[in-house]
């Protein structure tokens, strides 16, 4: 068995060593009842890396990869190209093998990634101050909403029709447990929902995301003056990072904490985790934060250093008065994140939205033009949807067996909500070639 | 210590921040312009200058590449971090996790193109199943205390489900994580302390004194913090499901007892499982894991959304309740999309690997080399709890009484030496705990040169050289940090001077 | 120098051979058990043990990260190595080289299934023709010198095939790489030294009086290894062609002119490019690399076998001497089947990357980092050449003089700073040569931190501290290590205690 | 453009220092003539990762990668099943990115696995040193029977008929050029070539090679009991290293040098190259080897470490009077082999080269069954001869478009060879499944 160094003779040196006749001895506190005599049944043993990629590329070869064909799939996740470096650099055992770094003399380059990473995702949404991540986007909103709760002492939260329904479900989950009121609206595919004149003094926060599922840009000034007047905080949510690099940030508009899905940079798509939650706020919020924060100081010969800081918020050291209940975060695709972005530096990265943003107009105009197929979008960044004569689910279905992955029916997104059947929510990327767009224009033709 | 011109040391680097780096307008990325189109941004302005700084690609790589060679790393040497498991982890797992077939599947593709994907995940299920003799298991919590807020949530969906008076208590060990409380609390319960016997165990007495009809869960860790199995894990098993609460386990110790014992043998209704503990999934600096949690029948309706389901080799997503998929009584969603995939490949992947016996064998040999660090070292350290341990071994300070060097001391002193230090300080319940987790992985010769430092460390301590332990560590990138001042003015990011 | 107890200082592990490591019966695969069947070996008999160490995975794991962290790389930090152009190596072209519709292809496979492959040779050695403005080239050598042997045997092809006198002499400049009279030698020529110009060149007239039609070729490298342009160029290859020889031109340097210069237009007849060098395909701590030679028209008909031809988009291989495929004169083999397709798909990917025009910027950027190095160090160092040099900038070891400090004793200096010395004491033609080649693929900031450093030690030689230079370095994995013992009583293996 | 770090603001700094006005000026020395005014035509422009990728991938995608169908070439390169922990750890950049060890304080990872390799390439071969690598087997036995000529002062080399085509051809190339004499007999199928009878005293060396390039094992006592008796040297030649693991080496045999190749172990097919040389020799013949060695020695602190050592054989030192002029050699493919070869160890390392010889019998018996398919093998260990009833080219080509690589027709090893039309030869590794091997029995079936 490759993985295990002890050798029987280490094992019987060891045994005689603590004095016992065998491992069993070992196991004697263990109800002798619940004790296993052998191997579980129904498992298979042990086998080689061979017979074991094989079982696993036979599962994998059943999948149709996204990049293999043209697709448009966004609603949340994105297929961007990630840089050759990236994928190399987090390999590396250093970084990948590492625990959090709780010793920081010799996590230096972990607590220096990290600070660096907190830098990046405070300039990119207009923050003041971002934490070393959260597990996604869903789950990241969820928090925003608690921390909302807690800062004004309120449990009511405002939830736009349009924030993405996983994360206005994981938030409602969290919500019906925890106790808390999470109002949301039905999705609006117009993009016009206001929700404004529905903020009033009960309310914790205002949850609202932009580009929306349905594609829509917003502008967040007036929301958030809004909910400025009424005592709210105001929480945007992005699910395309990208998305920042055109777009006035969050910050810039007033909002009080940003809860956004990081996949887009540096992480592949993964079937849809590991992603990466980003989450910031403002400086006075920091102090209920969730989620591990590292802190520049000195050392004892006064070098320059980094730790993690602020601790007293964390579980591990407050226990049941903590911000949140995190521990492991999503580190390494933090890593990624930050090494795509500074690949890319401020002139890539603003390249690349703009890329994308081209290419998503390149292909809505080239939709536009299919009879019966109406853009419901007046503004969108890379992602936009249409209104089909026919059902999403079966275009997309269709689609699919020749090869195309058309994007998100909206029912996919909704399940439990009636009356979107013929939405069609369609990204496009610095991937998608004219090529992809042709074909799915002629696919589109071809099957409506 | 040399001073160098340069700022290095050898292949040591001084690496400044990113920042520091920045040529104005260079890019490591070449992208094509994009063609010219008319905005459609709509009202939102398109943003000014973002402040990132550029740099090459050579330059991002030699960043990268010389932050790494700050870190310690399991790849590197021995990191007996009690409680995190830090384990072999197979290149083979990344491998496999990063087969297009998996790695670039969109979460919201037609079923009929992921079906490998499901597959995945079904199997995955039923190897955490089988191995934990559970009826269910939730496969989208992201990480182990994720995983205890989704097994709370399922318990307290079931009291309400079944109705009955507000249970609004909870019990937890001292000894127990600092998750534990916090999921509890989070969700809105009271958290109430149970004590410890003198042998490290919960004390069965006290804790049945304290359950009672308000009682929701009792959330313990078994093997529990100490490094030891609870014994009366069955009498207590039978109190809590007498006073009609649930047993919560924190499974993050389950790498112990792996092919040994099976928790719903033991009478647990629900406990997570963090992959990137007892699955070999890297910890990566801090994560992704993966915390699937097991569930006994009785909670086994109130597993989350969404849910694979198998109709005979054809798989589907059940993303809404249904009564044909038994998720009538299923929550809403613990995050978005359907569980770590990237984590559940890897974690097949080590399954499969080991099998059924090597996973046996893998708990045997993590809790032999525990046991015999506990043997080799208890006439040096104090170990407060009677042995055998499970796959940790614990000592307190008591040795290093009146030396003038902790807990903390002890633990530069190592990284010196090349080792990572154990947990420190945790769990609560011993004073200057030292918490000793080998794992299966490491060498016979490994641990005994771990063990002979130690015992060469503690013999320096006892022979009064507390300065020298104070000046440790001198040979790691940085020498001992403060801390204290990074948090009484906190500098969390870059600030152009 | 702090001593641990463990041997380990920090992150810097120390760590035993792998017969050290030895767990009788250990290993780190896992195999199936064979299959019985009757043995078909003949006469031979199985053997016996063979004495190698087992160990498991996570040991070997260990062992190759703890050794990998003992070596200096460009990943990590400047490498000025004179000569050995240590440039970025990009991660895109280890992702390329990795597609299975390359790594995997097996070389004797129909050609029907490797179309692609012969494809990429064909449009690899498209742009090394195109680059150079060359008529023909030799794919198969494997790196600089055997690509040296090809050159010089078509060399000889030709003048067989010619007939006329024996040539038997081969021209060398005294400041050539030890390759090329090595190569020479090798072939059966009488090598003879060209004599240099006070200003770092080939003396023009001294070679025309060593010329005459005993001489089958001059072997130039040009620029040449003092990092000068040979200004004379023309007029030499006017020369060697008038006594009927060739021109081998050492192309080693070639990235200094890359788009800037076609060694086609400069009258060379032959020339080997290390795709190593130049064209960025990583030197893996020794190789592999892979030597392409270009030939002109002169020498076309006389490149070796095999050979891909193109047949409109329809390529076939010329394994055998053939009319139709233009390989009557081609000779025999210089290594089993097509060349270094893994080094090829990281040069073409390379050369799409930074197309033609990025590479003319590289090339630029190398000479201007150079140059910059040479103004900026030459108030320091002695620079036995005018300026302006191509890649690398060539001091001696005059301004040490007196000093006791050594070119030896300041690289070794530069290894406690952080740097990987320059080549030192190559080229023979300077005393105590050290010869800086910075790249184009090192910052600003990276340059100048070199330079403050290197003016900063060479200050201190000059204030007396040779001493300390003596003991340098003190901050690596090993302070100097004792050659002379190495090479007296050789340990070449491990040998069983 | 991303590799390039320099700004045109750094540009123009460094000029100014320079003192120059442009990058033109430091091109002072190249003749104005043939300076080129701008970048050369015909050759596209710089391009990005993702068009860079696409390009490569569309070329990639036109080839039948040898794994993805049933194979069973072999031939001098061997498929065989590399752990994922071999390329993970090439490719740490310590390892990829640094040159040949010259520099050894900062080079010890380099050395001391360089010292392993050739530890653990002497005791495979049975030999007593071995040096750190040359290009590839074929090189390595041109690059012996040079060595012989020096060692014995003589000038003629005695090649048997069934060492490898490409070998015998390297060596005759070099032959042609240094002017000694390359003697090889025709290809013998049978196996039963004798060269005992033709050695005499004007021979430098005799070169064999067992298992030889259609399968057969050989025993090479007797000739090499010849050799000694007329003052030659015995070369051994080694194509696939993993029989190593079972046969009998050839420095129990008597060889004098063996030339082998080692991409068996820890290396990819690569379409034939890069692959690696493998090279050892008896102890008294060490300062006449070709390539580099790795020695111990200790530093100044009395620690031990490696250095590259008796140096003054090679071309940097020796220049014209150098043993070889080989330089850089296949650092990288050592590594892999010497990783791979850990990770087997003794008892891993046996038991592949069991599998190998257990499956190439399974092949050997299915094949033979089928009608006209005669083997031709009295003995072999992972590779055997077929003599087919129709062209073997043909056969190969026919079955290659039903999707498997039948194995090496010999006319494509011996293009000028007459008289080998009908034979295929065959191999087997552990990576050859049963369903392999019956597709290729029932697509034989087929075909025949
Ligand atoms: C005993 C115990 N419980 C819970 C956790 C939390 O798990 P995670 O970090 O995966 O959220 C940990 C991890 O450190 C642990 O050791
Ligand atoms: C000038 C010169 N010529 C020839 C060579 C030999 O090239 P290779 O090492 O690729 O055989 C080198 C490499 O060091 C060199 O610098």
């Amino acid at each position: 068995m490759r993985y295990l160094p002890l050798t029987e003779a280490d094992r019987g040196a060891m045994l005689a060593e603590i004095g016992v006749a065998s491992v069993d001895d070992l196991y004697k506190d263990v109800p002798a009842a619940a004790r296993l005599a052998g191997p579980i049944a129904g498992l298979p043993g042990h086998r080689g890396e061979l017979e074991v990629e094989r079982a696993l590329s036979a599962m994998a070869a059943k999948n149709v990869a996204a990049g293999s064909v043209p697709n448009f799939l966004g609603g949340g996740a994105y297929r961007h190209h990630v840089p050759a470096t990236v994928d190399s650099m987090i390999q590396r055992g250093e970084f990948l093998t590492s625990y959090t770094p709780y010793q920081p003399e010799i996590s230096q380059g972990t607590l220096q990634y990290l600070f660096e990473f907190q830098s990046q995702v405070a300039l990119l949404t207009g923050m003041e101050v971002a934490n070393a991540s959260m597990y996604d986007g869903a789950t990241a909103c969820a928090e925003a909403v608690m921390m909302a709760n807690r800062v004004t002492k309120r449990s009511r939260a405002l939830l736009a029709g349009n924030v993405h329904p996983h994360y206005r479900d994981t938030t409602a989950t969290l919500a019906r447990f925890t106790g808390f009121e999470a109002d949301a609206g039905p999705p609006d595919p117009s993009g016009r929902e206001s929700l404004v004149d529905r903020i009033d003094e009960t309310v914790s926060c205002v949850v609202v995301q932009t580009p929306d599922v349905f594609g829509h840009v917003h502008d967040l000034t007036a929301l958030s003056a809004a909910c400025k007047a009424k005592g709210a905080l105001l929480i945007a949510v992005v699910t395309e990072a990208v998305s920042l690099g055109l777009l006035t940030p969050p910050g810039a508009m007033g909002a009080d904490i940003v809860a956004a899905e990081g996949q887009s940079l540096g992480n592949p798509l993964n079937f849809g985790g590991p992603h990466l939650g980003l989450f910031a706020v403002r400086e006075k919020l920091v102090r209920q934060m969730p989620g591990r924060l590292v802190g520049q100081t000195t050392d004892a010969d006064g070098r320059r250093g980094w730790v993690l800081t602020l601790s007293t918020r964390e579980q591990h050291i407050r226990r049941e008065k903590a911000t949140s209940n995190i521990c492991t975060n999503s580190g390494l695709c933090a890593l990624a994140f930050t090494i795509h972005l500074t690949l890319l530096g401020e002139a890539g990265f603003t390249r690349l939205a703009q890329l994308n943003h081209a290419k998503a107009v390149q292909l809505a105009e080239k939709l536009g033009d299919i009879h019966g197929v109406r853009l419901l979008n007046d503004s969108f960044f890379n992602e936009f949807t249409l209104r089909l004569p026919r059902r999403a689910n079966k275009v997309v279905n269709k689609l699919a067996k020749r090869g195309i992955l058309a994007g998100v029916p909206a029912p996919r997104l909704f399940p439990d909500t009636d009356g979107l059947s013929d939405l069609l929510v369609v990204a496009a990327t610095e991937c998608t070639s004219e090529a992809d767009m042709d074909a799915l224009c002629r696919g589109l033709g071809e099957v409506l | 210590m040399t001073e160098t011109i340069s700022g290095h040391r050898g292949l040591e680097m001084d690496e400044p921040l990113i920042f520091e780096l920045d040529s104005p307008g260079q890019s490591g990325v070449d992208l094509p312009a994009p063609p010219a189109v008319k905005s459609r941004l709509g009202a939102v302005k398109p943003r000014g200058a973002i402040g990132l700084p550029g740099l090459s690609e050579p330059e991002v790589v030699r960043h990268y590449t010389r932050l790494s060679r700050k870190n310690y790393a399991i790849d590197a040497g021995f990191y007996p971090l009690g409680s995190c498991t830090m384990k072999h982890n197979p290149r083979l797992n990344e491998r496999m996790a990063r087969l297009p077939g998996f790695a670039d599947l969109h979460p919201l593709q037609p079923l009929a193109t992921v079906q490998g994907a499901l597959e995945l995940i079904d199997t995955l299920a039923d190897w955490l199943k089988s191995l934990t003799g559970m009826a269910a298991v939730a496969m989208t919590p992201a990480a182990g205390a994720h995983g205890e807020m989704c097994g709370m949530m399922a318990i307290r969906a079931a009291h309400d489900h079944h109705g009955g008076p507000p249970r609004k208590r909870v019990l937890v060990p001292e000894s127990a994580h600092g998750t534990n409380p916090a999921t509890a609390a989070a969700l809105g319960f009271t958290v109430e302390a149970i004590p410890a016997t003198e042998d490290g165990r919960v004390d069965l007495a006290a804790l049945k004194a304290k359950l009672g009809f308000d009682v929701a869960a009792v959330m313990l860790t078994n093997p529990n913090t100490c490094g030891l199995f609870e014994r009366d894990i069955l009498a207590i098993a039978e109190a809590v499901h007498q006073a009609g609460a649930y047993l919560y386990c924190d499974g993050a110790n389950f790498n112990a007892i792996v092919g040994r014992v099976r928790p719903a043998d033991l009478g647990v209704d629900a406990m997570h499982i963090n992959l990137h503990k007892t699955f070999s999934t890297p910890h990566g600096g801090g994560g992704p894991g993966s915390g699937p949690v097991v569930f006994s029948k009785a909670l086994a309706p109130f597993v989350p959304l969404p849910q694979v389901v198998d109709d005979g080799g054809d798989f589907h997503l059940a993303e809404a309740r249904d009564d044909d998929d038994g998720t009538a009584l299923a929550y809403g969603r613990m995050k978005a999309f359907h569980g770590q995939i990237g984590m559940f490949v890897r974690a097949l992947t080590y399954s499969l690997s080991h099998g059924a016996d090597g996973l046996r064998q893998a708990s045997a040999d993590a809790v032999l080399s525990a046991n015999y660090v506990l043997a080799k070292l208890k006439g040096d350290l104090n170990a407060p709890f009677e042995g055998p341990c499970m796959h940790e071994a614990l000592f307190d300070d008591k040795s290093l009484k009146g030396t003038g060097v902790t807990t903390l001391d002890l633990a530069k002193a190592l990284i010196d030496e090349g080792f990572h230090p154990m947990t420190v300080y945790f769990p609560l319940v011993v004073h200057g705990a030292m918490l000793i987790e080998p794992t299966e992985s490491e060498s016979k010769r490994a641990i005994d040169q771990f063990i002979a430092t130690m015992k060469g460390l503690v013999a320096r301590a006892k022979g009064g050289e507390a300065e020298w332990f104070h000046a440790s560590p001198r040979l790691a990138p940085r020498r001992r940090l403060d801390e204290t001042a990074a948090a009484r003015k906190p500098v969390l990011k870059w600030v152009k001077a």
